[in-house]
Protein backbone atom coordinates (compact mmCIF):
# COMPACT_ATOMS: atom_id res chain seq x y z
CA UNK A 1 0.00 0.00 0.00
CA UNK A 2 0.88 3.98 -0.28
CA UNK A 3 1.11 5.80 2.99
CA UNK A 4 -0.30 9.25 1.82
CA UNK A 5 -2.48 12.03 2.73
CA UNK A 6 -5.54 13.23 1.23
CA UNK A 7 -5.26 16.90 0.07
CA UNK A 8 -8.54 17.08 -2.22
CA UNK A 9 -11.34 16.09 -4.44
CA UNK A 10 -12.38 15.48 -7.62
CA UNK A 11 -15.91 15.89 -9.22
CA UNK A 12 -16.42 14.63 -12.34
CA UNK A 13 -19.96 14.11 -14.04
CA UNK A 14 -18.84 12.77 -17.57
CA UNK A 15 -17.16 8.93 -16.22
CA UNK A 16 -17.08 5.95 -16.51
CA UNK A 17 -20.48 4.37 -15.65
CA UNK A 18 -18.68 1.66 -12.72
CA UNK A 19 -17.11 4.99 -10.80
CA UNK A 20 -20.68 6.51 -10.59
CA UNK A 21 -21.85 7.34 -7.02
CA UNK A 22 -17.62 6.83 -6.03
CA UNK A 23 -15.91 9.68 -4.11
CA UNK A 24 -12.51 10.78 -5.67
CA UNK A 25 -9.61 11.79 -3.29
CA UNK A 26 -6.24 13.64 -4.35
CA UNK A 27 -3.67 11.93 -2.25
CA UNK A 28 -0.35 13.14 -1.72
CA UNK A 29 2.32 10.43 -1.35
CA UNK A 30 4.10 10.54 1.42
CA UNK A 31 7.44 8.83 0.13
CA UNK A 32 8.29 7.92 -3.60
CA UNK A 33 6.69 4.40 -4.42
CA UNK A 34 7.44 3.67 -7.77
CA UNK A 35 4.38 4.15 -9.30
CA UNK A 36 3.66 2.73 -12.52
CA UNK A 37 3.61 6.32 -13.98
CA UNK A 38 6.25 9.25 -12.76
CA UNK A 39 3.64 11.42 -11.43
CA UNK A 40 4.17 13.09 -7.92
CA UNK A 41 0.37 12.67 -7.01
CA UNK A 42 -2.41 10.15 -7.00
CA UNK A 43 -6.45 10.18 -7.54
CA UNK A 44 -7.89 7.74 -5.58
CA UNK A 45 -11.32 6.01 -4.81
CA UNK A 46 -12.24 6.59 -1.28
CA UNK A 47 -13.51 3.35 0.01
CA UNK A 48 -13.23 4.35 3.87
CA UNK A 49 -14.86 7.86 4.02
CA UNK A 50 -11.51 9.32 4.91
CA UNK A 51 -11.42 13.79 4.92
CA UNK A 52 -8.65 16.46 3.71
CA UNK A 53 -5.91 16.10 6.07
CA UNK A 54 -6.07 12.70 7.16
CA UNK A 55 -3.61 10.02 6.63
CA UNK A 56 -4.38 6.98 4.17
CA UNK A 57 -3.48 3.96 2.87
CA UNK A 58 -4.31 3.64 -1.02
CA UNK A 59 -4.01 -0.09 -1.76
CA UNK A 60 -3.55 -0.78 -5.89
CA UNK A 61 -4.92 -2.98 -8.30
CA UNK A 62 -7.78 -5.58 -7.87
CA UNK A 63 -8.81 -4.73 -4.24
CA UNK A 64 -10.35 -1.84 -5.64
CA UNK A 65 -12.42 -3.13 -7.91
CA UNK A 66 -13.69 -6.09 -5.86
CA UNK A 67 -14.79 -3.06 -3.40
CA UNK A 68 -16.23 -1.49 -5.99
CA UNK A 69 -18.24 -4.84 -6.86
CA UNK A 70 -16.87 -5.45 -10.66
CA UNK A 71 -13.68 -6.02 -12.16
CA UNK A 72 -14.92 -3.88 -14.82
CA UNK A 73 -14.63 -0.70 -12.63
CA UNK A 74 -11.81 1.36 -14.26
CA UNK A 75 -10.36 1.79 -10.08
CA UNK A 76 -6.57 1.49 -10.25
CA UNK A 77 -5.99 3.28 -6.59
CA UNK A 78 -8.47 3.00 -3.76
CA UNK A 79 -8.11 4.27 0.17
CA UNK A 80 -8.57 1.24 2.48
CA UNK A 81 -7.25 2.25 6.00
CA UNK A 82 -7.62 5.62 7.54
CA UNK A 83 -4.26 6.06 9.79
CA UNK A 84 -4.30 7.17 13.12
CA UNK A 85 0.04 7.03 13.86
CA UNK A 86 3.03 6.52 12.53
CA UNK A 87 5.60 5.13 14.33
CA UNK A 88 9.41 5.21 12.46
CA UNK A 89 12.11 3.54 14.15
CA UNK A 90 15.44 5.61 14.35
CA UNK A 91 17.26 6.05 10.60
CA UNK A 92 19.65 3.08 9.92
CA UNK A 93 23.35 3.44 9.59
CA UNK A 94 22.64 3.14 5.65
CA UNK A 95 20.51 6.18 5.92
CA UNK A 96 17.35 4.43 5.35
CA UNK A 97 14.35 6.73 6.51
CA UNK B 1 1.12 4.67 -24.68
CA UNK B 2 3.85 6.54 -25.92
CA UNK B 3 4.38 8.23 -29.34
CA UNK B 4 7.38 7.35 -31.39
CA UNK B 5 9.39 7.83 -34.47
CA UNK B 6 10.82 4.76 -36.43
CA UNK B 7 13.91 5.21 -37.07
CA UNK B 8 15.04 1.69 -38.06
CA UNK B 9 14.43 -1.86 -38.99
CA UNK B 10 16.22 -4.22 -37.05
CA UNK B 11 17.05 -7.01 -38.95
CA UNK B 12 18.82 -10.34 -38.31
CA UNK B 13 18.84 -13.89 -39.41
CA UNK B 14 19.51 -15.55 -36.45
CA UNK B 15 17.10 -15.66 -33.17
CA UNK B 16 15.33 -17.16 -30.88
CA UNK B 17 12.32 -19.16 -32.94
CA UNK B 18 9.66 -17.54 -31.08
CA UNK B 19 11.00 -14.12 -32.98
CA UNK B 20 10.58 -15.52 -36.70
CA UNK B 21 8.90 -13.83 -39.27
CA UNK B 22 8.23 -10.66 -37.29
CA UNK B 23 9.51 -7.08 -37.68
CA UNK B 24 11.16 -5.28 -34.98
CA UNK B 25 11.79 -1.45 -35.30
CA UNK B 26 13.46 0.74 -33.62
CA UNK B 27 11.68 3.72 -31.96
CA UNK B 28 12.75 7.02 -30.85
CA UNK B 29 10.17 8.09 -28.29
CA UNK B 30 9.15 11.72 -28.76
CA UNK B 31 7.76 14.67 -27.30
CA UNK B 32 5.28 17.11 -29.48
CA UNK B 33 6.45 20.19 -29.73
CA UNK B 34 4.48 22.62 -31.89
CA UNK B 35 6.95 25.14 -33.86
CA UNK B 36 6.97 28.25 -32.63
CA UNK B 37 4.77 30.29 -34.84
CA UNK B 38 5.74 33.45 -36.05
CA UNK B 39 2.99 35.33 -34.34
CA UNK B 40 2.20 33.26 -32.01
CA UNK B 41 -0.63 32.33 -33.31
CA UNK B 42 -3.54 29.78 -32.83
CA UNK B 43 -2.50 26.27 -32.30
CA UNK B 44 -0.55 24.52 -35.29
CA UNK B 45 -1.58 21.63 -36.45
CA UNK B 46 0.68 19.55 -38.84
CA UNK B 47 1.23 16.11 -40.27
CA UNK B 48 3.45 15.08 -38.09
CA UNK B 49 4.50 12.02 -40.22
CA UNK B 50 5.84 14.15 -42.56
CA UNK B 51 8.48 14.59 -40.99
CA UNK B 52 6.95 17.52 -38.42
CA UNK B 53 8.84 18.96 -35.62
CA UNK B 54 8.94 16.57 -32.67
CA UNK B 55 11.72 16.41 -29.91
CA UNK B 56 13.48 13.47 -28.75
CA UNK B 57 12.62 12.03 -25.51
CA UNK B 58 14.93 10.54 -23.63
CA UNK B 59 17.99 9.08 -24.83
CA UNK B 60 16.45 5.47 -25.02
CA UNK B 61 16.04 3.92 -28.26
CA UNK B 62 13.02 1.15 -27.88
CA UNK B 63 12.76 -2.17 -29.95
CA UNK B 64 9.31 -2.73 -30.40
CA UNK B 65 7.55 -5.25 -32.57
CA UNK B 66 5.54 -4.09 -35.73
CA UNK B 67 2.35 -5.05 -35.91
CA UNK B 68 0.99 -2.75 -38.53
CA UNK B 69 3.31 -3.03 -41.40
CA UNK B 70 5.30 0.61 -39.89
CA UNK B 71 8.04 1.86 -42.10
CA UNK B 72 10.96 3.99 -41.16
CA UNK B 73 10.21 8.13 -40.93
CA UNK B 74 6.59 7.06 -40.22
CA UNK B 75 5.48 8.02 -36.51
CA UNK B 76 3.32 5.11 -34.33
CA UNK B 77 1.82 4.24 -30.42
CA UNK B 78 3.35 1.97 -28.30
CA UNK B 79 1.54 0.14 -25.35
CA UNK B 80 3.43 -1.88 -23.56
CA UNK B 81 2.88 -4.63 -21.03
CA UNK B 82 1.77 -8.18 -21.10
CA UNK B 83 -1.57 -8.20 -21.46
CA UNK B 84 -1.39 -6.09 -24.37
CA UNK B 85 1.29 -8.28 -25.54
CA UNK B 86 -0.95 -11.15 -25.50
CA UNK B 87 -4.19 -9.16 -27.52
CA UNK B 88 -1.85 -8.11 -30.15
CA UNK B 89 1.05 -10.44 -31.11
CA UNK B 90 0.19 -13.13 -28.80
CA UNK B 91 1.86 -14.53 -25.59
CA UNK B 92 4.57 -16.45 -27.70
CA UNK B 93 6.43 -13.82 -27.92
CA UNK B 94 9.44 -12.07 -26.07
CA UNK B 95 8.40 -8.23 -25.90
CA UNK B 96 6.18 -6.39 -23.75
CA UNK B 97 6.61 -3.36 -26.16
CA UNK B 98 4.34 -3.60 -29.75
CA UNK B 99 3.24 -1.15 -32.17
CA UNK B 100 -1.24 -0.38 -31.82
CA UNK B 101 -1.59 2.49 -34.25
CA UNK B 102 0.27 3.73 -37.11
CA UNK B 103 -0.13 7.95 -36.87
CA UNK B 104 -1.24 10.11 -39.80
CA UNK B 105 -1.43 13.53 -38.04
CA UNK B 106 -0.59 15.13 -34.64
CA UNK B 107 -2.14 18.45 -33.00
CA UNK B 108 -0.80 20.10 -29.82
CA UNK B 109 -2.19 23.20 -28.36
CA UNK B 110 0.61 25.76 -28.04
CA UNK B 111 -1.03 27.23 -25.04
CA UNK B 112 -2.62 24.52 -23.41
CA UNK B 113 1.11 22.67 -23.54
CA UNK B 114 3.41 25.59 -22.62
CA UNK B 115 5.92 24.41 -25.29
CA UNK C 1 9.41 -10.12 -5.11
CA UNK C 2 11.70 -7.22 -3.57
CA UNK C 3 13.77 -7.21 -0.71
CA UNK C 4 13.23 -4.31 1.94
CA UNK C 5 13.88 -3.15 5.43
CA UNK C 6 11.59 -2.67 8.13
CA UNK C 7 11.74 1.22 9.07
CA UNK C 8 8.11 2.06 10.40
CA UNK C 9 4.99 0.77 11.49
CA UNK C 10 1.42 1.91 10.56
CA UNK C 11 -2.01 1.99 13.13
CA UNK C 12 -5.27 2.09 10.89
CA UNK C 13 -8.33 1.45 12.84
CA UNK C 14 -10.68 2.47 10.55
CA UNK C 15 -9.72 -0.02 7.26
CA UNK C 16 -11.94 -1.88 4.48
CA UNK C 17 -11.27 -5.71 4.17
CA UNK C 18 -10.00 -8.07 6.51
CA UNK C 19 -6.36 -6.87 8.08
CA UNK C 20 -7.83 -8.96 11.03
CA UNK C 21 -4.93 -8.43 13.87
CA UNK C 22 -2.27 -7.93 11.29
CA UNK C 23 0.29 -4.89 11.52
CA UNK C 24 0.79 -2.42 8.17
CA UNK C 25 4.63 -2.32 8.60
CA UNK C 26 6.53 0.46 6.73
CA UNK C 27 9.36 -1.03 4.59
CA UNK C 28 11.77 0.92 2.84
CA UNK C 29 13.02 -1.47 -0.44
CA UNK C 30 16.66 -2.23 -0.66
CA UNK C 31 19.12 -2.89 -3.85
CA UNK C 32 22.28 -5.16 -3.35
CA UNK C 33 25.45 -4.20 -4.49
CA UNK C 34 27.97 -6.51 -4.17
CA UNK C 35 27.54 -7.43 0.04
CA UNK C 36 26.42 -4.41 0.58
CA UNK C 37 22.33 -3.26 0.84
CA UNK C 38 21.06 0.72 -0.03
CA UNK C 39 17.65 1.73 0.08
CA UNK C 40 16.43 2.32 -3.64
CA UNK C 41 14.26 5.35 -2.05
CA UNK C 42 10.72 3.54 -2.63
CA UNK C 43 8.93 3.33 0.50
CA UNK C 44 5.31 1.34 1.00
CA UNK C 45 3.36 -0.09 3.18
CA UNK C 46 3.12 -4.00 3.77
CA UNK C 47 1.11 -6.00 5.52
CA UNK C 48 2.99 -8.37 8.38
CA UNK C 49 1.55 -11.74 9.33
CA UNK C 50 4.93 -12.94 10.29
CA UNK C 51 6.24 -10.49 13.24
CA UNK C 52 8.69 -8.93 11.57
CA UNK C 53 10.56 -6.08 13.86
CA UNK C 54 11.45 -2.60 13.13
CA UNK C 55 14.67 -2.88 11.21
CA UNK C 56 14.51 -6.76 10.15
CA UNK C 57 15.29 -7.03 6.49
CA UNK C 58 12.09 -8.94 5.10
CA UNK C 59 10.95 -9.93 1.53
CA UNK C 60 8.35 -8.11 -0.07
CA UNK C 61 5.62 -9.75 -2.01
CA UNK C 62 2.72 -7.63 -4.53
CA UNK C 63 -0.68 -7.67 -5.83
CA UNK C 64 -1.94 -11.01 -6.07
CA UNK C 65 0.96 -12.38 -4.38
CA UNK C 66 0.77 -10.27 -1.17
CA UNK C 67 -2.75 -11.99 -1.12
CA UNK C 68 -1.40 -15.09 -1.31
CA UNK C 69 0.40 -14.53 2.00
CA UNK C 70 -3.10 -14.46 3.67
CA UNK C 71 -5.38 -16.80 2.29
CA UNK C 72 -5.77 -18.42 -1.67
CA UNK C 73 -5.28 -16.36 -3.91
CA UNK C 74 -8.48 -15.30 -5.33
CA UNK C 75 -9.82 -14.48 -1.82
CA UNK C 76 -11.74 -11.38 -1.45
CA UNK C 77 -11.70 -10.21 1.69
CA UNK C 78 -7.98 -9.57 1.77
CA UNK C 79 -7.63 -6.04 0.60
CA UNK C 80 -3.61 -5.26 0.46
CA UNK C 81 -0.91 -5.42 -2.25
CA UNK C 82 1.78 -5.65 -0.95
CA UNK C 83 2.90 -8.29 2.14
CA UNK C 84 5.95 -9.23 4.24
CA UNK C 85 6.29 -12.91 3.07
CA UNK C 86 9.57 -13.84 5.01
CA UNK C 87 12.49 -12.22 7.35
CA UNK C 88 15.58 -12.55 6.23
CA UNK C 89 18.19 -14.04 8.36
CA UNK C 90 21.57 -14.39 5.52
CA UNK C 91 21.89 -13.50 1.78
CA UNK C 92 24.72 -15.59 0.24
CA UNK C 93 26.86 -13.21 -1.36
CA UNK C 94 28.65 -15.27 -4.64
CA UNK C 95 29.77 -18.52 -6.03
CA UNK C 96 32.13 -19.15 -2.98
CA UNK C 97 28.92 -19.13 -0.04
CA UNK C 98 30.45 -16.23 1.50
CA UNK C 99 27.61 -14.95 3.51
CA UNK C 100 25.97 -11.79 4.68
CA UNK C 101 24.14 -12.07 7.75
CA UNK C 102 21.98 -9.60 8.83
CA UNK C 103 21.69 -9.23 12.93
CA UNK C 104 17.80 -8.02 13.48
CA UNK C 105 18.00 -5.01 15.43
CA UNK C 106 15.47 -5.24 17.74
CA UNK C 107 12.82 -1.67 17.40
CA UNK D 1 -5.02 7.18 -11.57
CA UNK D 2 -3.96 10.54 -11.68
CA UNK D 3 -5.25 14.28 -12.98
CA UNK D 4 -3.97 15.60 -15.98
CA UNK D 5 -4.80 18.42 -18.95
CA UNK D 6 -5.43 17.12 -22.33
CA UNK D 7 -3.01 19.02 -24.58
CA UNK D 8 -3.61 17.38 -28.30
CA UNK D 9 -4.73 14.90 -30.25
CA UNK D 10 -3.06 11.90 -32.28
CA UNK D 11 -5.35 10.63 -35.37
CA UNK D 12 -4.55 7.63 -36.65
CA UNK D 13 -6.46 4.99 -39.31
CA UNK D 14 -4.20 2.16 -39.23
CA UNK D 15 -4.52 0.64 -35.82
CA UNK D 16 -5.30 -2.24 -34.02
CA UNK D 17 -8.76 -3.74 -34.58
CA UNK D 18 -10.80 -3.34 -32.13
CA UNK D 19 -9.92 0.40 -31.51
CA UNK D 20 -12.11 2.14 -33.84
CA UNK D 21 -14.19 4.97 -32.67
CA UNK D 22 -11.60 5.16 -29.72
CA UNK D 23 -9.63 8.19 -29.71
CA UNK D 24 -5.53 9.07 -28.94
CA UNK D 25 -5.17 12.44 -26.84
CA UNK D 26 -2.32 13.93 -25.94
CA UNK D 27 -2.21 14.66 -21.97
CA UNK D 28 -0.11 16.36 -19.64
CA UNK D 29 0.24 14.71 -16.21
CA UNK D 30 -0.22 17.47 -13.18
CA UNK D 31 2.42 17.96 -10.61
CA UNK D 32 1.33 18.35 -7.27
CA UNK D 33 2.61 22.07 -7.32
CA UNK D 34 0.13 22.37 -10.24
CA UNK D 35 -2.45 21.59 -7.92
CA UNK D 36 -0.95 22.89 -4.52
CA UNK D 37 1.57 25.63 -5.06
CA UNK D 38 3.23 25.66 -1.23
CA UNK D 39 2.98 22.00 -1.09
CA UNK D 40 6.18 20.28 -2.24
CA UNK D 41 5.86 16.38 -3.06
CA UNK D 42 8.47 13.27 -1.72
CA UNK D 43 12.00 12.93 -3.51
CA UNK D 44 12.20 10.94 -6.19
CA UNK D 45 9.35 11.96 -8.50
CA UNK D 46 10.42 12.78 -12.08
CA UNK D 47 8.39 14.91 -13.88
CA UNK D 48 6.26 12.75 -16.99
CA UNK D 49 6.38 14.98 -19.64
CA UNK D 50 3.54 14.04 -22.02
CA UNK D 51 1.50 10.70 -22.40
CA UNK D 52 -0.81 9.64 -25.23
CA UNK D 53 -4.09 8.17 -23.58
CA UNK D 54 -7.35 6.66 -25.63
CA UNK D 55 -10.37 8.08 -24.77
CA UNK D 56 -14.21 7.31 -25.78
CA UNK D 57 -16.38 9.74 -23.47
CA UNK D 58 -15.18 12.62 -25.59
CA UNK D 59 -12.70 14.62 -23.72
CA UNK D 60 -11.58 17.84 -25.48
CA UNK D 61 -8.23 19.79 -25.33
CA UNK D 62 -8.06 22.32 -22.41
CA UNK D 63 -10.19 19.92 -20.52
CA UNK D 64 -8.86 18.63 -17.55
CA UNK D 65 -9.54 14.42 -16.83
CA UNK D 66 -8.67 11.11 -14.78
CA UNK D 67 -5.98 8.84 -16.45
CA UNK D 68 -5.72 5.44 -15.40
CA UNK D 69 -2.99 2.99 -16.68
CA UNK D 70 -2.95 -1.00 -17.08
CA UNK D 71 -6.00 -3.22 -16.91
CA UNK D 72 -8.36 0.24 -14.95
CA UNK D 73 -7.59 1.56 -18.77
CA UNK D 74 -8.39 -1.18 -20.81
CA UNK D 75 -11.96 -1.76 -18.91
CA UNK D 76 -12.06 2.21 -19.25
CA UNK D 77 -13.20 1.45 -23.20
CA UNK D 78 -15.29 -1.34 -22.70
CA UNK D 79 -17.92 0.09 -20.06
CA UNK D 80 -20.57 -2.87 -20.50
CA UNK D 81 -18.22 -5.04 -19.50
CA UNK D 82 -19.47 -7.80 -16.49
CA UNK D 83 -17.56 -8.38 -13.44
CA UNK D 84 -14.83 -11.55 -14.40
CA UNK D 85 -14.83 -10.66 -18.23
CA UNK D 86 -11.72 -9.66 -19.63
CA UNK D 87 -11.41 -6.34 -21.20
CA UNK D 88 -9.76 -6.74 -25.08
CA UNK D 89 -8.52 -3.48 -26.17
CA UNK D 90 -4.56 -3.42 -26.37
CA UNK D 91 -4.35 0.06 -25.12
CA UNK D 92 -1.70 0.42 -21.42
CA UNK D 93 -3.57 4.07 -20.60
CA UNK D 94 -7.02 6.02 -20.95
CA UNK D 95 -9.45 8.89 -19.56
CA UNK D 96 -11.76 7.21 -16.87
CA UNK D 97 -13.39 10.66 -15.91
CA UNK D 98 -13.81 13.97 -17.01
CA UNK D 99 -12.93 16.50 -14.63
CA UNK D 100 -16.06 19.52 -13.70
CA UNK D 101 -13.94 20.55 -10.30
CA UNK D 102 -11.32 19.61 -8.11
CA UNK D 103 -10.30 21.30 -4.74
CA UNK D 104 -6.98 20.68 -3.10
CA UNK D 105 -5.22 22.36 -0.39
CA UNK D 106 -2.13 21.99 1.64
CA UNK D 107 -2.80 20.22 5.08
CA UNK D 108 -0.91 19.91 8.31
CA UNK D 109 0.41 16.36 8.51
CA UNK D 110 2.82 13.74 9.00
CA UNK D 111 5.97 14.73 8.11
CA UNK D 112 8.40 11.95 6.21
CA UNK D 113 11.50 13.10 8.59
CA UNK D 114 9.86 12.20 11.91
CA UNK D 115 11.95 11.03 14.86
CA UNK D 116 10.92 7.92 16.75
CA UNK D 117 7.43 7.90 18.34
CA UNK D 118 6.54 11.45 17.39
CA UNK D 119 3.92 13.01 14.99
CA UNK D 120 5.55 16.53 13.44
CA UNK D 121 2.68 18.81 12.04
CA UNK D 122 3.12 21.35 9.30
CA UNK D 123 1.97 24.72 9.83
CA UNK D 124 -1.61 25.06 7.85
CA UNK D 125 -1.97 27.32 4.74
CA UNK D 126 -5.21 27.70 3.99
CA UNK D 127 -4.52 28.75 0.53
CA UNK D 128 -7.22 26.81 -1.98
CA UNK D 129 -6.56 26.36 -5.39
CA UNK D 130 -9.19 25.02 -7.21
CA UNK D 131 -10.29 24.73 -11.23
CA UNK D 132 -13.75 25.80 -12.32
CA UNK D 133 -14.27 24.24 -15.96
CA UNK D 134 -13.90 26.72 -18.04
Amino acid sequence: MILGQVVGTVWATRKNPNLERLKLAIVRPHFWYNPPHDVDHLVAVDQVGAERGQDVLVCVGQPGRWMAGTSAAPIEASIMAIVDRVVMGPSTEDGTP
Amino acid sequence: MILGKVVGAVWGGKETNSLENSKLLQVQPVRLKAPAAADGSSPLEWTISANGPAVPLGSTMKVVMDTLGAGVGEYVLIAHGSRVRDLTVGPEYPTKEVVIAIVDSAWIDLGMDGG
Amino acid sequence: MMLGRVIGEVWATKRAGAFGHRKAMLVATLAREGDRLFPTGEVVVALDDIGAQQGNVVTVSWGSGARAVFAPPDNRHVLVDAAISRIVDAITLDESGRVLNLQHEEG
Amino acid sequence: MFLGRVVGTVWSTVKWKGLEGVKFLVVRPYHLADLIPEVSCPPGFSSEDGVVVADILGAGVGEDVIIAYGHSARVALEPHLKDGQLPSRPVDAAVVAIVDRYEASAQPGFDAKVKPGEKKTRPATSATSSRKKK
